[in-house]
């Protein structure tokens, strides 16, 4: 690790700042395996999360969104691009070895990295060791860490249950994930996620399987841990309306590229990219008196496999001139006050 | 029994209904015992309507459509109730009579495109089939053009017959799905959650594409959903499931505008929204009941805020306000007056 | 579905590598050597032996043996048979490739159908008397100690019932007077079996491109057809009757080789059937309004034979390894008893050929289960 | 390192005293692993006796496990090993080879004079042990490969599937027959080299896919965001998950040993003493099996006992499968 021995306080560096963010996944080609093409899941994505901070990643499925999310908690390697961590104590002072580029990575640096930074996936189904008990679940993060003794996990795992809503702990302690609920697995999966008690929690569409009543309370318990803990979150979902209801900020993704990127309200408001709009206005409402005019929108989306140079959104787009198809994808523009938009004729 | 929204009238004069149930009841046997799945459950859909219904998972929504279609496994039992098709009850037909009411009369979209074509065939048969087993075409070239007729009505490109479904985007596929449930010109169409696996411009399309369908052809169609701000958007009339009962129905305006039950009220207010204030969303807590040990009294009550000790004990009247009713000790408005009958 | 192919031929290409290499291994590992076994053997002429010293390079490096080894393999070349002397070993195992085909053949082909029919039926009713009859029988059946199984086959039918010949393949009362060999009646016999499946699979395909789903008639008087053709060709050869003798000899081993093996495809599909019956495209089907048996043909056990097809990979292994038994049993001159002869006479040169060829023979099967899989799958055939 | 007391408790979240009444200790946390072990096995061992064939086999398994046990016990008290040895024995009692049943030789004797009974039961231990030993040798092969070459992947996964590919391609019963030809087997021997043949063979694929399965699973993810290690998640995470149906093949396995042995010995190609295929390879060789039902003492036991273990084997391994594989059961939930 890069620890330089740097205490002094930087409270305007943010948490992670990514660059350029590039990832391709190669396409099985023939008999000798030469790669036959590449989908360009993630191509050249740019943003910061602060501390504390929840930022929405927003997109349908195939924009690359959960790529980005498994590029940022190393569970996969970017083909290019940076992503810069700096971890500080509660106060925002440095900590030693606070600034981590995770592509360098390696065993026990690896696994300190993995304090600090978190997944909580989205089936809470899949997402658990069917023959491991809560208990084997939750506290597996501390128990390979080396964290403590088996008495004191259990006291931990026993308070973070209680933290996380499932209450009496020892209810809940030696049962198995298929003897709970949806809901009480997702939240399992948080008391796992935070058990480490990290800096970035990357949340991919952790509500997207859950029903309705149980969405809202895992919605509000991770706004409240958030707050309570100091945790940042990169929250991935595909509903605008979560989305409002969870981040701070929104970055709007489309075939591997973030098109646009803003304050959440005033994205919602004031939408300039006019995938952003077709997206908000396709979202349905639940008021029978409200009517949505159609999205202005055609076609379907492609798989990002080799695209042409042009902006990845032409085909589809209700503004497209003469110079956007000769013109290569546009750059990230700032068009108010952090509110940043990829299109010429926003 | 009452059945206020079911009433001849309901439907602010529509013609009689085409389809009827009532007090249907179904139970699955299992090794933890019996699930009540379904509870006496009545409501009425008139031709050309379309009807929500919605609720979380395991409250009964696909029971229920399983059971208009009589498709149930083998360990599910019916005991009690009718499900009456123009007046003849689809619960009494024989297995070769219900095969002809099947797809012709009532027909299916089911939630899952892609699982339910079959992956070795070409689309385009899959949709063939349906017509030729019920003789709607006689020739050969008369099914293809139906089909073909079919395809451009859901807005697919005609070369799709000769596609196999992994070879469809999902959007395409749940076209392919809405073509096959239209083959035989059916009267009632069951979507069951026929846009959730689909992402939401593709889901705006796949909804406007099924409403100007029914406006067109003149069905009725029953929306199964958990998404309550689909079901504002395309149903006439909707009907809230808790527990293997329906516990609301009523117009879905009226519904929204004043829900009479707790559960729908909580229900609407934990859905975000777009567009609007930003509200608070309300949580419900606790898990939705074990149907094979349902508590006593209203199913609702250990979750509900105004539960009381009549709740806990009693099973709750049915009351009424306008169209709209449902089975509640303490509905929401003040004004909602108990039923006659139970 | 080319890429497909040829990446499963490269593979296979690789796999017969490997076995070529594990005899050469085998041979070389096991006590005394090879070049002893030939000098040591009275029955071979000095010439004899040098010339076998000069094609195997007994005489040379390890590694320079095993190069030899593999292109000795790749041309045929597999030396003397002891036992046969002085025939070549390829001249020994081609005589008796056609015997151990048509029979393996037929038997495997027998078996997978009933398999198929009966796993079918008893998924499709579950709990009843069939269920419970076909699968205590068929497992009984499949487990059943085959040696014992054949011999009470030939006790019963041979020597108390008397229906059918005791053993061996041919009557050489009928064959006194032939002026063809058996090997050629079984190579014509081997090339109407491949001419009819030829056949048989270019109808099903032109008939399956058609419209109509429920059509079948114009396929089944077209295979009938062939069939009479075939017939016809037969009769009128004058071969006829010695092919008939072959046939009754068939009898036998052939059903019980597919008793004991019916039960592997019967209750594999059973499980497969029971899978596929509980996915959305069966309920569809049914919801459909198909009649019950479309349901159950066209889309339950249409799914449920694609993993069937992929084990059909351990039942012909599983043949195979019966078949060896059951032409010890029957006397049945194909490569399995020729490879039992040749380990009891320790004429090794023929025992590596046997093997080899085994080897090779389930390999050819591999692939045309593949193909047949990529045709069943269209998943497969347009990737 | 931070502390959670430093923070406020999240609000909805009732304060618990510490443990939540589970401070009770190391003891506690083996008392609760003991008591869900026994809850989960109780459970299965329930859908496994719901089967009436599995039930079935399990009690054939025993008798013959009695049998097994019962022979040593009877040659150390009743019977005089000059008389009843197995291998050694001659029944000079009789007065023609093989004698028919008797009160003393209840399943009468063979050609040399020995009796019959003693051999069926000698033999069952010897299938027991060949059988189960093949099984141990084939699962922890089959396991460990499947889930090695299923994790790795690349060339360690194609080097044990074309490995697997050519296992497959030798049929064992052949191959088995010519390395008897080349070397002298032994039951262990013969043991080992089933148990390697199986383990790396059709079982290790069918291992390796379902470990494939398992490793794509967001679990296995979670594991690695937990900072877990190789060893971690393939014998924490992948085994477990493979365990039953790696159970399910060693019941397949101890049939093919059994059932291969026995061809072997019937054809005369192994070096070992007494078996049930030894049993009906004496008896064929003196011709005495296709005289159809008079001498039935001399087939009918070994050949019964043969086919009646390796069924019982394989109709458990079937009732478990409906036990491992949830898709299989009659009932929903």
């Amino acid at each position: 690790m890069q620890g330089d021995g740097e205490t002094v306080r930087t409270p305007d560096q943010p948490l992670v700042d990514v660059d350029g963010l590039v990832k391709l996944f190669p396409i099985a080609g023939n008999v000798f395996r030469k790669p036959s093409g590449f989908v360009h899941a993630v191509d050249g994505v740019s943003f910061r999360i602060e501390r504390g901070e929840s930022l929405g990643l927003v997109g349908e499925s195939g924009c690359g969104k959960t790529t980005v999310g498994k590029l940022l908690v190393k569970l996969l390697e970017p083909t290019s691009g940076s992503i810069a961590f700096r971890f500080t104590d509660a106060g925002g002072a440095d900590i030693p070895g606070g600034r981590v580029d995770p592509s360098t990575l390696k065993g026990r640096q690896l696994r300190d990295f993995r304090r600090q930074v978190q997944l909580i996936f989205q089936d809470p189904y899949e997402s658990m060791n069917p023959r491991r008990t809560i208990y084997d679940t939750i506290a597996e993060p501390v128990s390979v860490q080396g964290i403590g003794s088996a008495l004191d996990r259990v006291d931990r795992v026993a308070e973070i249950l209680s933290l996380v809503g499932l209450t009496p702990p020892s209810a809940f302690l030696f049962r198995y994930p298929h003897e709970l609920s949806g809901g009480q697995r997702q939240r399992v999966a948080i008391a796992r996620a935070l058990i480490l008690e990290p800096s970035l929690v990357v949340a991919d569409e952790p509500t997207s399987m859950l029903d309705v009543s149980s969405r809202t309370g895992i919605m509000s318990l991770m706004q409240e841990l958030a707050s309570g803990l100091g945790v940042a979150y990169l929250y991935i979902t595909h509903d605008l309306a979560v989305a409002r209801y969870m981040c701070d900020r929104i970055a709007v993704m489309y075939m591997g590229k973030i098109v646009e990127m803003a304050e959440t309200e005033e994205l919602l408001r004031n939408p300039l990219h006019p995938y952003t709009r077709a997206l908000l206005s396709a979202v349905p409402v639940p008021d029978p008196g409200h009517h949505r005019p159609p999205p202005a929108i055609s076609g379907e989306v492609t798989a990002p496999v080799d695209p042409p140079a042009r902006c990845r959104f032409y085909d589809r787009c209700p503004l497209a001139t003469r110079s956007c198809e000769t013109s290569p994808h546009p750059p990230v523009e700032e068009k108010a006050r952090g509110h940043v938009v990829a299109c010429y004729e926003a | 029994m009452a059945e206020a929204g079911g009433r001849d009238s309901a439907g602010g004069g529509r013609a009689a209904p085409i389809l009827r149930v009532e007090g249907l009841a179904l139970r699955y046997l299992t090794r933890q015992g019996d699930v009540r799945a379904l509870e006496d459950v009545s409501f009425a859909l008139a031709r050309g309507e379309s009807l929500g219904l919605v609720g979380e998972s395991g409250c009964g929504k696909t029971s229920l459509a399983n059971c208009l279609m009589r498709l149930l496994p083998d360990n599910a039992r019916l005991t009690g109730g009718e499900v009456l098709l123009d007046g003849e009850d689809v619960l009494l037909l024989s297995e070769d009579e219900i095969r002809s009411v099947r797809w012709r009369r009532i027909s299916l979209v089911f939630q899952a495109a892609m699982n339910s074509l079959d992956p070795v065939y070409r689309v385009g048969q899959q949709v063939l089939e349906a017509i030729e087993a019920h003789g709607v075409e006689t020739t050969a070239t008369g099914g293809r053009e139906r089909v073909a007729r079919l395809f451009r009505l859901v807005g697919l490109d005609a070369g799709v017959f000769e596609r196999y479904p992994h070879e469809l985007s999902g959007g395409m596929r749940q076209r392919a799905v809405i073509a096959m449930a239209l083959a035989c010109d059916p009267d009632i169409v069951i979507a069951d959650e026929p846009t959730t696996a689909l992402d939401v411009i593709v889901q705006d399309r796949i909804l406007r594409e099924l409403k100007r369908i029914q406006e067109e052809l003149g069905i009725s169609i029953i929306y199964i959903t958990h998404d309550m701000a689909v079901v504002a958007e395309v149903t006439d009339r909707v009907g809230v499931m808790y527990a293997g009962r329906l516990v609301e129905l009523g117009e879905t305006a009226s519904v929204f505008g004043s829900p009479l039950h707790p559960y729908t009220e909580a229900l609407m207010s934990s859905f975000p929204s777009v567009t609007g204030a930003k509200r608070p969303l309300a949580s419900l807590a606790g898990e939705p009941p074990d149907l094979a040990d349902p508590p006593p009294g209203c199913a609702f009550h250990p979750r509900c805020a105004h539960a009381t000790a009549l709740c806990r004990e009693q099973r709750p009247p049915r009351v009424g306000l306008g169209d709209q009713w449902a089975e509640c000790w303490h509905p929401l408005a003040a004004d909602a007056v108990p039923l006659g009958g139970d | 579905m080319a890429s497909y192919l040829a990446r499963r031929i490269a593979q296979m290409a690789l796999t017969l590598f490997l076995i070529l290499t594990v005899t050469f291994v085998l041979v070389q590992a096991q006590p005394g050597d090879y070049a002893s076994f030939y000098a040591l053997n009275p029955d071979l002429p000095p010439d004899v032996k040098e010339q076998m010293r000069a094609t195997f390079g007994l005489d040379r490096p390890v590694w320079q043996q095993y190069l030899i080894h593999m292109r000795n393999t790749v041309t045929g070349n597999f030396g003397v048979s002891f036992g046969h002397f002085p025939r070549p070993v390829l001249e020994v195992l081609a005589e008796r490739l056609p015997r151990t085909i048509v029979l393996f053949g037929t038997a495997t082909a027998a078996s997978v159908y009933i398999g198929f029919l009966l796993g079918k039926a008893i998924a499709w009713r579950r709990g009843g008397l069939l269920e419970y009859t076909a699968t205590i029988s068929g497992t009984v059946l499949f487990t059943a100690f085959t040696p014992a199984f054949a011999l009470t086959m030939i006790w019963l039918f041979a020597f108390r019932l008397g229906w059918l010949p005791v053993g061996k393949f041919l009557d050489p009362l009928v064959w006194r007077d032939a002026d063809v060999t058996s090997t050629s009646v079984f190579s014509f016999m081997l090339l109407t079996a491949v001419a009819f499946v030829g056949f048989a699979a270019l109808v099903l395909f032109i008939s399956g491109r058609g419209d109509r789903i429920g059509r079948r008639w114009p396929a089944t008087l077209a295979l009938a057809a062939g069939a009479l053709v075939a017939a016809l060709a037969w009769t009128l050869s004058g071969i006829g009757p010695l092919a008939l003798d072959i046939l009754k000899h068939m009898v036998l081993p052939v059903a019980t080789l597919t008793l004991i093996s019916f039960a592997g495809t019967m209750l594999l599909t059973r499980n497969s059937m029971l899978e596929t019956v509980r996915e959305d495209y069966v309920t569809a089907a049914r919801a459909k309004g198909l009649p019950d048996g479309q349901v159950r043909d066209r889309h339950a056990a249409r799914n449920a034979l694609l993993p069937v097809v992929t084990s059909l990979i351990y039942s012909l292994i599983f043949a195979l390894d019966g078949s060896v038994i059951v032409e010890s049993v029957f006397s049945w001159p194909g490569i399995g008893l020729t490879l039992l002869e040749a380990v009891r006479s320790e004429d090794l040169p023929l025992v590596m050929g046997a093997i080899v060829f085994i080897g090779f023979l389930s390999l050819l099967s591999h692939l045309i289960v593949d193909v047949l899989y990529a045709y069943l799958d269209p998943r497969i055939r347009y990737q | 390192m931070r502390s959670w007391s430093t923070r406020s408790p999240a609000p909805g979240a009732s304060p618990e005293p510490r443990g939540g009444g589970l401070g009770g200790g190391r003891l506690r946390l083996l008392q609760a692993r003991a008591r869900l072990a026994l809850r989960s096995f109780r459970s299965g061992m329930a859908v496994f006796l719901e089967s009436r064939l599995g039930l079935l086999s399990l009690l054939t398994i025993g008798v013959f496990a009695l049998m097994a046990v019962a022979h040593p016990i009877l040659m150390g008290t009743v019977w005089d090993a000059d008389t009843y040895d197995p291998v050694t024995g001659y029944a000079f009692d009789a007065t023609e080879q093989p004698a028919p049943p008797s009160w003393k030789h209840p399943l009468g004797t063979d050609p040399l004079g020995r009796d019959v009974l003693s051999q069926l039961l000698s033999s069952t231990r010897s299938e027991f042990a060949l059988g189960i030993t093949a099984a141990l040798v084939t699962v922890t092969i089959a396991t460990t490969v499947g889930a090695v070459s299923a994790y790795y992947g690349g060339l360690v996964d194609s080097f044990f599937m074309r490995f697997a590919d050519l296992v497959i391609a030798l049929p064992s019963i052949s191959l088995l027959i010519v390395l008897s030809a080349l070397f002298d087997l032994s039951l262990f021997y013969l043991a080992l080299v089933i148990g390697v043949l199986g383990g790396f063979g059709g079982t290790a694929i069918v291992l390796k896919s379902q470990a494939l399965s398992i490793k794509v699973k967001p679990f296995i993810e979670a594991a690695r965001m937990a900072g877990g290690g190789q060893f971690q998640i393939i014998f924490v995470h992948i085994v477990p998950n493979l365990l039953p149906l790696s159970l399910l093949y060693m019941m397949f396995t101890v049939t093919s040993a059994i059932f291969a042995e026995a061809v072997l010995s019937f054809l005369g190609l192994l070096d070992i003493r007494m078996s049930w295929g030894i049993m009906i390879h004496t008896a064929n060789a003196g011709g005495y099996l296709l005289s159809g039902t008079k001498y039935w003492w001399l087939v009918f036991p070994a050949g019964a006992s043969i086919t009646l273990l390796c069924s019982a084997f394989y109709l458990a391994g079937r009732a478990l499968d409906e036990v491992v594989n949830p898709r299989l059961s009659r009932r929903d939930g």
